[in-house]
Order: C-alpha cells, then structure tokens, then sequence
C-alpha cells in the first residue's frame, strides 16, 4: 500500500489505526488458536486438569498453525505483487 | 479525516478479510486435524502454496462478478434517458 | 427507521455512519462469497491454476447466492413491516 | 453525540445482525452445495421464503424471552423493598 | 479489571466503552442464539408458521444457554481470580 | 487518549475473546442439540465445570507459546550486533 498520498495529518491517523489493527489480529490470531488448538486436541472431560497428551498435541498444533500463516504470509505477499503489475 | 485517509483503511481492511478468508480455508483444506508434528510436511506446503495462489485468483475472478452485478442492478435502476 | 426525530448534527453522524456500513457491508459479503464458493467448488491441489470446472461452479455459487440475498431483502422489509403494524 | 443518534447506530446494527443470521441460516437449510444453475429453482425459492418468515418470528419470541429472563433476573437482585 | 491507575478523563472514555460493549454483547447473545436455536430446533418448511413442537425446543434451547453461559461465568470469574494470584 | 485507556480497553478486548471462545467451544463440547429440559443436567454441569478449567490453562499455555514464538522471531530479524 503506498502511502505517499497521505499528508501528514492522514499519515498520524493511519499510523494509529495500523496500531491498533497489529492489536487487533494478534488478539484475533490468539482466540482462533485457542478455540481451534482446543477443540482438536482436547477430548477428555473425566478430570479437570489438561493431560499430557492433550498438551504435547497443543503444542504442536499452535507450532503448525504459526508456521502455515508465516507461509501463507509470504506466498500472499508474491502472488499479490504478481497481479498488482 | 479526508477521502485519501479513509480509502487507504478500507484497503487495508479488505487485504485482511482476503488473508484471514485464505488462511482459514486453506487450514481446513490442506491440514488434517490430528498433530503428529510441528513443522509442515512436504504434502501440507505444496497443498498451501497451490491453495493460496487459487484462492487470491478465485477471490479477483468473485470481485469481478460482483462488480458486473451490481453494475447491471444500477443501470437497470437507471431513469431511461 | 424513521431518522427525523434526529438533529442536524446527529443526521450528519447517522449517514456517515450508514456510508461507513455499506462499504463494510460490502466486503463483508465479498469476503463470505470466497470463502462459501472457494470451499465448495475448489477441491483440486494438484494444480495451482482454477480449473474450468471449479471456475464455472463459483460463477454459478456468486449468482445463486447474491440472487438468494435480494429475495431475502424483499421478504425482509415485507416481513418486517407487517411485524411493525 | 445525543441517545437518539447512539439508539439510531444501535438499531442499525441490530438489523444488520438480523439480516445476516436469516441469511447464513436459511442459506444452510434450503441451498445445497452443488451448483448446476445460478438461478434459484422453484424448491429453493418456497423454501427461501418460508424459512424467511419463521426466522423472523422465531428470532421475536427469542428476543421476548431473553428479556423475560433478564427482568426476572433484575428483580431477583433487587433488594426487597 | 483496576481502573484505579486511570485519571478522570480515561475513566469516563472506559465507562462509555463498557456501556457500549454491554449493548454490543446482548445483541451478538442475541443473534447467536436466535442462528442457534432456529438450526437445533427448526426443520419444517412444509409451513411459515412456527410448529408447536418447534417453538417448545426454542424455549428449552434459549434457557439451557442462558444457564450455560451464566454458570460458565462464575467459573470463569473463580479460574481468572485462582490464575491471577 | 492515554496509553493506560487503551491497554484497559484492550485487556477488556482479550477477556471477552477468552470468555466467547471458552462459552462456544464448551457448548460443543457438552451440550447435546436435542433440548428435553431447560435445566443443565448433572452430567452438563460437570462437563462444563472441568471444560471451562481446562479451557482457560489450555489458553494461557498458548499465550505463553505464541510470546515464545515471537521473540525467537524478533531475535532472529535482529541485526547481529
């Protein structure tokens, strides 16, 4: 995005709601980990404490999903360059 | 704030809802939900790297379409001259 | 809704507010009919170009959804008004 | 801004969300996935119409309860006069 | 939460984020259980009316949520004060 | 706006996203969608009681992995000093 458009004063407030925006999506990605991390790794109500297998599953369910997006972060970066020419 | 400013939050909006919108399908398309290891496998890449470039394809082709709708909705809502 | 009960001050707030909705509104939509048409018509990673097929089943999808949502718009404001009386 | 402006933006969205679940919901029920044609086919459109209609009176008397169960909730918290 | 650290100003901007995030979550309780309960309860549309076997199950379906979410509450307030010591 | 507002305002943000993710990811996880009773069950209860526990630990295990994850990151883009 080009930004050079923007006067100073536009500039500020874009700066300020790219802020919060970074926020927003980590807040966002957090949430949507927990959820989906949980909803697929954890099966077993019969205690109330998280099992070993139910952690280590976690962990690497959260590992997968960062490094997905880091990927898909490159690959929509290119492909979005691609078709801007 | 003016136009310019205005403009460039809702590009910047529509650039997440594209990104968010890939990355959600392509997980459900290209990643089975039982973990047996962090990193992707050879499968699980090759899936998300053809996943993305149709999905950002697909999503112009749908951007194109809806334009077209609502173009011929407008002009048949046109006074005729 | 029935705005006139509003100042001039507030008419001001409420249409900026309405502008800003319809343009989300229309993401929003754009967003939901690539992802419903994309996981519906796109099954094919053995390719990364969209295939013919895949490319006319979202072109049916779009159409079919859109005209789904206008004829809901018309139920909706017919609907709606009979519960106001 | 005045209560009226904030009651008017209140409105508005919950109209929107209205809307949005009547569509979501009703897409699911009476549209299946497989597209042979973009325009709705007389089974769709009946279907379309009375889902259209239920949600809407369903959705009321949802709103009528929740109320309901708030107001009972209110009173129960009220110190007894 | 510890709003003590918050000067006048902040203090009344929280207030009015919280009023308006109180009216935002009853309509998004409201919109979830109105898609909830109609896709659990409702699957005739031989009709436009509402049958009675299906408004009864929207009565059960709204009233067993309320008391989930009200009991996932309290659980939430004793876990967060457990984890925050 | 001072910087105490917004980290208030957004640790009000997070709270809500835990509560809203633990509420519907429990909901599934037990609580069946026939409905005979209004009333949770014996079974219900307990189900979300433990649900709710391990919800919120299994949360805050991967706040803690994601922050690892991230500095790792900064600390690999960091200039070698």
């Amino acid at each position: 995005m080009d930004f050079s458009a923007l006067n100073n004063e536009d500039r500020v407030y874009i700066e300020k709601v790219m802020e919060k925006k970074q926020m927003q999506d980590f807040l966002q990605l957090y949430s949507k980990l927990s959820i989906r991390c949980f909803s697929d790794c954890v099966n077993d109500f019969s205690t109330r404490t998280i099992t070993d297998k139910e952690s280590a599953c976690t962990t690497l369910c959260v590992e997968k999903f960062i490094k997905m997006s880091q990927r898909m972060s490159q690959r929509f970066a290119e492909q979005h360059m691609i078709n801007q020419q | 704030m003016s136009q310019n400013a205005l403009m460039a939050e809702q590009e910047m909006e529509a650039m997440t809802l594209l990104f968010n919108g890939m990355v959600d399908t392509c997980y459900k398309k290209c990643i089975p939900g039982h973990y047996r290891e962090g990193d992707l496998t050879k499968g699980e890449a090759v899936c998300l790297d053809r996943c993305a470039a149709k999905y950002i394809d697909l999503s112009e082709k749908i951007g194109r379409q809806m334009t077209e709708i609502q173009n011929t909705l407008a002009a048949s809502q046109m006074p005729s001259q």
